[in-house]
């Protein structure tokens, strides 16, 4: 009997989109990318078993003047290759972790909004508004500095502030999703609201969230980035935005040590980004056409 | 019937000594005008020093002292031309200056003196120790002070410079609060130049005073005081030609060979007897583990302090390994030489306390703040030399707030480097921070290590007190050996006060004071 | 007298919008900022050398930090329906008129970031769009998406080596030459001048994000009918790209600007310590290090004001930009 | 004979997918209104904007001819082309609400082709648009002038599509499906308008229809097309009166008839099998597979287009044979 309302459009994620995914050639090149990123960060303690932030060579080594640190070493004669090894984990480990929760908490909350509606919605359209009225950057500022700059804090921090354009988006969904037929079928079945928000609606509002969790993730690289050299990074882990905000005030002398962990920044967003076109390109293929 | 030691010294005396220090072609008249910029890293809540010790350098250009001084700490006449000490030391006379007026035209007298140090007893952070035993402040005439003394303060003579004690004039500041800041309205003072603007957040403009008392000085026209919280910002500024002057190592330290070659700028890293600059690291003695001397040591012992001042401060710092500043000359003793840097020895003591590696390697954790003004390098610095030795130093990033809670309100810290500064005189800059009696939850800057040895604060209140110079500093000698053998401390180095400088401009920092110059001698050359 | 009663009701709209949103932010901020280690009293006795308990525990009481926390929420509230924003402990003058030293330099450089974030963007975007699939397209696309991944603070320290200490062509921070006294014309160029480079670094970003949504937007567009019935009019390909088709472009594009200010705002804080400009961003940023939270909270509500208000410049320009649209 | 005022002969139009026109002719005399009529896909409306030069970039017009006024369309420069549109060929598409330009006046809208074309100035556009308006019997013209597209219903837009198109009196009106996306009630009014103005103007009228029941009494000849070939052609009255081609036949069946009465004309709707879809890929006849009389040899190439008799064109070998050898039979 249930059989019947298997009428939920399939997930747009679908073979199609992939194949046009997979057709991108920039995509693919970004994705390899990061694909070499996260093997460089999941192998980090196989690379460099000692910890990235001793003390190990003569300051201020130049790229290939030692072959034993072939990035050279920092003010205080930190391998810098060593610290772009682990950096990567710490980096991505923020982009990923921030993303994942904001984007939970904004699709719970855009969910709730766009799917009840009513005074629901409205209460939760202001603390949306309360959110993104205030400058994010400002925000991320007053909770990092209240909790204290560690890895965690930063992390929360940046989900905090971003959660509200997921749950813009998410709300616009499923205002719209909630309407179809899919939906009132379900609800003719007596499903609960549980159900028809996560199995019935949310796979079918995925195609833009996933975008955007692309650009999220990018964004969240960049803003740990920017804390860093604010002087609010974490001072016992190493991570790019942390060896730009550690190095930056050598910067005219020895460029390198803020340039090398720049690069890896500018070039691991920039993939993220590239994939975040390219799958909007893939999910919404009537714009693709036009490329 | 007193007695009275005169002291005469003539202005003239004092600008003589300032030009045997300038090459000969110079001591000819300087010219007048010019806009002098100079930069500071924070806009400090007021450019008065009345109630603050955060703005020195500002204050002195606006409220002159009583005296100032030579680049060793001999006062020279300032708004008093001479003065006498009872040999008590319980009584101190200065006669002033003659046809001195503030800046809104009205006289100054020795009521405005008066006034003043009872307003820095009461509001100044370190003028309520300096001038803790003033009884009273006489104005026999309108031209003669008389500070009056329970106790004898023999570090008062040299905190009287325009930096650390400005005399303010009563009719202005009678009727305004004790601890607000000062806004532009009560910036009126004797000095050479008056506060034409404030914009807050970028720059204040100070004019030439052609009242000023000191003629044919100031020379400039103007000072510019720009705030400029980033050092990268700083010293592009420097490099484009957009600053002129500025103290405390105003670029990075990293950049400064560069400008030691520069054609316009020129480095400078003469120390002053002012500053006394320290940095050290306090235990929290209330932390079990720290409480054991063989672990203090072994920190000690981990530490390569030459290390430290070639790495973390490209050499512009000096080892600095007792309670008292290397900076402060007259008062370090030399006996008092850094435990020796050997890791060895660090392990060796530590296995020796109990603290055996674990399977990571580490012993024990510690948590490690750091005072945000100072570089966070040395925090690094300090952490991995730690590891080194198997204790697992977890630094915390605190802004100031928050290190300053941390430390003395919460006292959630193991280790803390602080930059406890010694100033001019161990007693008003070290004492604070060994002294039992100023254990004091909630105050900053104070014993925060809960540093407890009678013997210890014997010493120090003798020293307070002893207007005898070679006891004093025997006194303070066995002050530093004790303290340096109880380890409530590791004094690390005293960073050297870089200043760069427009190679055009001449006699910023003729004394002690270092910037804190009041700039009136100040002038271009072509 | 149509158009009145509308900006009237735009207007009403949008003062109903902002007071709830206003007391939400100042309500959640002042909690959240009570939450933080230490407090002005600290700072200050920190900053100024040294302290007494008995100092600083006046200062607590004359800061009003020593009554309960709702209890110094209320009192904020009251003072803020008395339109008053407070005290600033450390500076010792009211907030209103520390944020009004600030404000106009603030507004400028937002004004002129946007400006260029705006024309470059639009321009960029059409002409991405324009070359759709070729390589000016594919070009610019790789240009615009540096800008977007590429940090502010970066590009900014290197505009400053490149633009003032290399070249020597513009200044490299401050927002004006202090006492150089000038007047009129030179005093606006030299005004401009120290603009440019902190407002391209803040515009950059944004400059990606406006080119690649009127990427979009113009082909969107540009692929309606009514640019067919253009075409077919006879018209040249430029009449039809800016009478046809950026101008509906534009409807989809400036949405955001009302959001995008402040993130603008947030952007400052990191632009305006590069450049030493003395702005909001700035003074905010200090206020969280130094516990001077009547302030922040007070940039905090100004910025959400500049940001209520940009949206209803946003609603009215797409009125007048796009005749279908009733102002709601 | 004259030479037509449109000659259209062996245009084909590729795309890198596909060609969906191929091999198609056709000519429109002076003052002739010519009806192309076939299903959505058959490649008529690509065909109306080949002709105007405004296909996307990425189609190639090859092998073709389009001669118009004794010109070659496809060999005039752009910038002499743009002289040629809105002014000698004009045309008004099947969607008036997302065909006119929503933020600019009507007005205004027609004024922009008036000014380009004319050199009038803002003033005298503005009063000519207002008679337009008039001409096209829009009631107020004066005040519509300035309203906005989305202020005017369905027919009336069209209306204001038309005065547009006609504003510089144009000598030939290309109408691609004008009254597919209007109310039936409309639709007759919006072709009575059309054909008013051809007499008045003295214009050629190519109303491009998928709807055989308008044919009859607004056009004089039919193209009828297939999947981008031409099938059939002829008078208007001897097509519907004697369809040959089977589609034709066909489509004719499956059209509502509209009379001159708007009545309905009832009768049963019947679908032509499968889609033109299926034409795809086919190297023969494109109508083979819903053909009912396709003979093995309509595999092997597509059909030319061949005159029967004068002004008859048919593209089917069999009907061809069979007419024939009617027309033998009766000769005989």
């Amino acid at each position: 009997m249930t059989t019947a309302i298997e009428i939920a459009p399939q997930p747009e994620v679908s073979g199609r989109a992939l194949r046009a995914f997979l057709r991108n050639p920039a995509a693919m090149l970004a994705s390899g990318f990061l694909v070499f990123v996260t093997a460089v960060a999941f192998a980090a303690p196989l690379i460099y078993p000692e910890d990235p932030l001793s003390m190990v060579a003569r300051p201020f080594l130049w790229p290939g003047q030692n072959p034993q640190f072939p990035l050279g070493s920092d003010s205080l004669g930190r391998d810098v290759a060593a610290g772009l090894v682990w950096g990567s984990r710490i980096s991505l480990i923020i982009g990923i972790a921030a993303m994942a929760l904001g984007v939970s908490i904004g699709v719970v909350i855009g969910a709730t909004a766009g799917y009840f509606g009513g005074r629901i919605d409205d209460g939760l359209v202001r603390l949306v508004e309360i959110f993104q009225t205030t400058p994010s950057f400002l925000m991320l500022i007053v909770l990092v500095a209240i909790a204290e700059p560690r890895v965690e804090s930063i992390t929360v921090g940046i989900a905090l502030v971003t959660w509200p354009t997921i749950a813009r988006l998410v709300r616009a969904e499923f205002r719209s999703l909630r309407e179809k037929d899919f939906v009132t079928a379900a609800r003719g079945l007596g499903y609960g609201h549980l159900r028809i928000i996560f199995i019935e609606i949310l796979p079918n509002a995925l195609p833009p969230i996933i975008v955007t969790s692309s650009v999220i993730v990018a964004s969240a690289i960049l803003m740990e980035s920017a804390l860093s050299f604010m002087g609010l990074g974490d001072p016992n882990r190493i991570s790019w935005g942390s060896m730009i905000g550690a190095n930056r005030e050598t910067l005219r002398t020895t460029w390198y040590l803020t340039a090398v962990p720049g690069v890896a920044i500018v070039l691991t967003v920039l993939a993220l980004n590239m994939i975040g076109d390219a799958l909007n390109d893939a999910l919404n293929p009537r714009l693709s056409a036009e490329r | 019937m007193l007695h009275l030691k005169s002291v005469v010294a003539a202005t003239a005396a004092f600008f003589l000594s300032l030009a045997l220090g300038a090459p000969v072609a110079e001591a000819q008249q300087p010219k007048h005008g010019g806009t002098l910029r100079f930069v500071m890293k924070y806009e400090p809540p007021t450019l008065s020093a009345l109630n603050n010790t955060s703005t020195p350098t500002t204050s002195a250009k606006i409220w002159d002292g009583l005296v100032t001084y030579d680049p060793d700490l001999k006062p020279l006449p300032m708004l008093a031309t001479s003065w006498s000490v009872s040999p008590d030391g319980l009584q101190y006379t200065f006669n002033l200056r003659e046809g001195v007026t503030f800046h809104d035209g009205k006289p100054f007298t020795s009521a405005d003196v008066a006034f003043s140090i009872m307003r820095l007893k009461a509001g100044h952070p370190r003028g309520r120790g300096t001038f803790a035993n003033v009884t009273e402040v006489k104005a026999p005439d309108a031209k003669t002070a008389v500070v009056v003394l329970s106790k004898p303060s023999p570090y008062m003579m040299v905190a009287l410079g325009p930096s650390e004690s400005p005399i303010v004039p009563k009719h202005v500041f009678e009727n305004f609060d004790v601890a607000t800041p000062p806004g532009p309205p009560q910036h009126i003072g004797t000095g050479p130049f008056v506060l034409k603007e404030w914009v807050r957040g970028s720059h204040a403009v100070l004019e030439r005073n052609a009242n000023y008392w000191d003629k044919p000085r100031p020379y400039l026209d103007r000072v510019i005081v720009r705030f400029m919280p980033d050092a990268a910002a700083r010293a592009a500024a420097f490099e484009a030609g957009d600053l002129d002057l500025g103290g405390s190592a105003p670029v990075p330290l990293s950049d400064m060979e560069r400008y030691k070659s520069h054609p316009r700028l020129a480095v400078d890293t003469r120390s002053f007897a002012y500053t006394g600059a320290q940095h050290q690291i306090f235990f929290n003695l209330d932390t079990p583990i720290l409480k054991e001397k063989k672990v203090r040591e072994a920190i000690a012992h981990a530490l390569d302090l030459q290390a430290i001042v070639d790495t973390v401060f490209y050499g512009y710092a000096k080892v600095s390994p007792s309670p008292i500043s290397v900076a402060l000359t007259t008062w370090y003793d030399p006996a008092v030489q850094p435990r020796k840097f050997d890791v060895n020895i660090a392990n060796k003591l530590l296995d020796e306390a109990g603290h055996p590696r674990a399977a990571n390697g580490m012993r024990f954790p510690l948590r490690l703040l750091y005072n945000p003004f100072i570089d966070a390098r040395l925090a690094e610095f300090v952490r991995q030399s730690l590891r080194r030795v198997g204790i697992d130093a977890t630094t915390q990033n605190l802004e100031f707030g928050a290190y300053v809670k941390g430390v003395y309100t919460d006292r959630s810290f193991d280790l803390t480097i602080e930059s406890l500064t010694n100033v001019f005189d161990p007693t008003v800059g070290v004492q604070r921070g060994y002294w039992s009696k100023n254990f004091r939850i909630g105050l900053p800057f104070s014993n925060s290590a809960h540093y407890e040895n009678p013997e210890v604060d014997r010493l120090l209140e003798a020293a307070a007190v002893e207007i005898d110079a070679a006891k004093r500093k025997q006194l303070f000698s066995q002050f530093q050996r004790i303290v340096h053998a109880d380890a409530p401390s590791v004094d690390l180095i005293s960073p050297l006060e870089v200043i760069i400088a427009n190679k055009k401009i001449r006699n910023y920092a003729r004394g002690a004071e270092g910037l804190g110059d009041n700039f009136a001698d100040v002038h271009f050359v072509d | 007298m149509l158009e009145g009663r509308r900006l009237l009701r735009v207007l009403r709209r949008t003062v109903i919008q902002a007071v709830p949103t206003i007391l939400g932010i100042v309500i959640l901020n002042f909690l959240l900022l009570k939450l933080a280690p230490g407090d002005a009293a600290d700072v200050m006795a920190g900053e100024f050398g040294a302290a007494t308990e008995e100092t600083m525990a006046m200062l607590r009481q004359r800061f009003g930090l020593d009554v309960p926390v709702l209890q110094q929420l209320l009192a904020y509230l009251s003072n803020l329906a008395q339109f008053s924003l407070g005290q600033s402990p450390r500076y010792g003058m009211p907030v209103s008129e520390l944020i009004g030293q600030r404000l106009p330099s603030t507004l400028m450089l937002m004004g002129m970031a946007l400006a260029i974030a705006f024309g470059l963007g639009i321009a960029l975007g059409t002409a991405m769009a324009l070359t759709a699939g070729r390589w000016p397209d594919r070009l610019l696309s790789v240009v615009s998406l540096i800008f977007y991944s590429v940090p502010g603070f970066w590009i900014g320290l290197m505009l400053i080596v490149l633009f003032s200490v290399k070249l020597g062509w513009l200044p490299s921070g401050g927002q004006e030459t202090i006492g150089a006294g000038l007047t009129g014309f030179d005093y606006i160029l030299d005004r401009l001048k120290h603009m440019i480079l902190p407002a391209t670094s803040l515009a950059l970003f944004y400059v990606a994000i406006y080119g690649r949504l009127t990427r979009a937007a113009v082909l969107e567009v540009a692929s309606q009918d009514y640019v067919r019935t253009a075409a077919a009019k006879g018209l040249p390909p430029l009449a039809i790209t800016l009478r046809h088709i950026v101008r509906n472009a534009l409807l989809p594009v400036t949405t955001l600007a009302g959001i995008h200010l402040g993130g603008i705002l947030g952007g400052a804080v990191v632009v305006e310590t590069v450049y030493s400009w003395p702005g909001l961003g700035r003074l905010a940023f200090e206020s969280v290090m130094r516990r001077d939270f009547n302030v922040l909270l007070g940039v905090l509500l100004l910025s959400s004001f500049l940001v209520i208000i940009a949206n209803t410049l946003v609603d009215l320009l797409h009125a007048w930009l796009d005749p279908r649209v009733e102002v709601r | 004979m004259t030479a037509p005022l449109l000659d259209v002969s062996n245009l084909t139009i590729r795309f890198p997918t596909g060609t969906p026109v191929a091999d198609l002719g056709f000519a429109v005399g002076e003052g002739e209104t010519v009806a192309v009529v076939g299903e959505s896909g058959s490649g008529k409306s690509l065909t109306a904007l080949a002709i105007m030069r405004l296909l996307p970039r990425t189609a190639r017009t090859t092998s073709g001819g389009i001669r118009f006024q004794g010109r070659d369309l496809l060999a005039l420069p752009e910038p002499e082309m743009r002289r040629v549109r809105g002014r000698k060929i004009a045309m008004i598409f099947q969607e008036p609400m997302t065909s006119l330009n929503p933020v600019l006046t009507i007005g205004k809208q027609i004024a922009e082709v008036l000014r380009l074309h004319e050199g009038l100035s803002s003033e005298a556009a503005r009063k000519r648009s207002i008679q337009l308006l008039d001409l096209v019997r829009v009631a107020d013209p004066h005040l519509r002038v300035d309203d906005f597209p989305h202020r005017l219903s369905g027919g009336m837009r069209q209306r204001a599509m038309i005065a547009m198109a006609v504003a510089c009196g144009p000598k030939l009106l290309i109408a691609d499906e004008p009254t597919t996306a209007l109310d039936v009630t409309i639709q007759a009014q919006v072709l009575d308008l059309l054909d008013r103005l051809r007499r008045e103007l003295g214009m050629a009228l190519v109303l491009i229809t998928h709807d055989l029941g308008i044919v009859g009494q607004w056009a004089d000849r039919v193209v009828v097309m297939y999947a981008g070939r031409g099938a059939e052609e002829a008078d208007a009255t001897r097509l519907l009166d004697d369809p040959l081609h089977p589609y034709t036949r066909g489509l004719l069946a499956a059209s509502p008839r509209l009379d001159a009465r708007l009545h309905y004309t009832a009768g049963p709707l019947r679908e032509i099998p499968g889609s033109i879809a299926s034409a795809l890929g086919e190297p023969g006849c494109p109508f083979v597979p819903r053909c009912p009389m396709a003979l093995p040899t309509c595999r092997t190439k597509p059909p030319p287009l061949e005159e029967i008799r004068p002004g008859r064109l048919i593209a089917c070998p069999p009907t061809l044979a069979l007419e024939r050898a009617d027309a033998a039979a009766v000769g005989r």
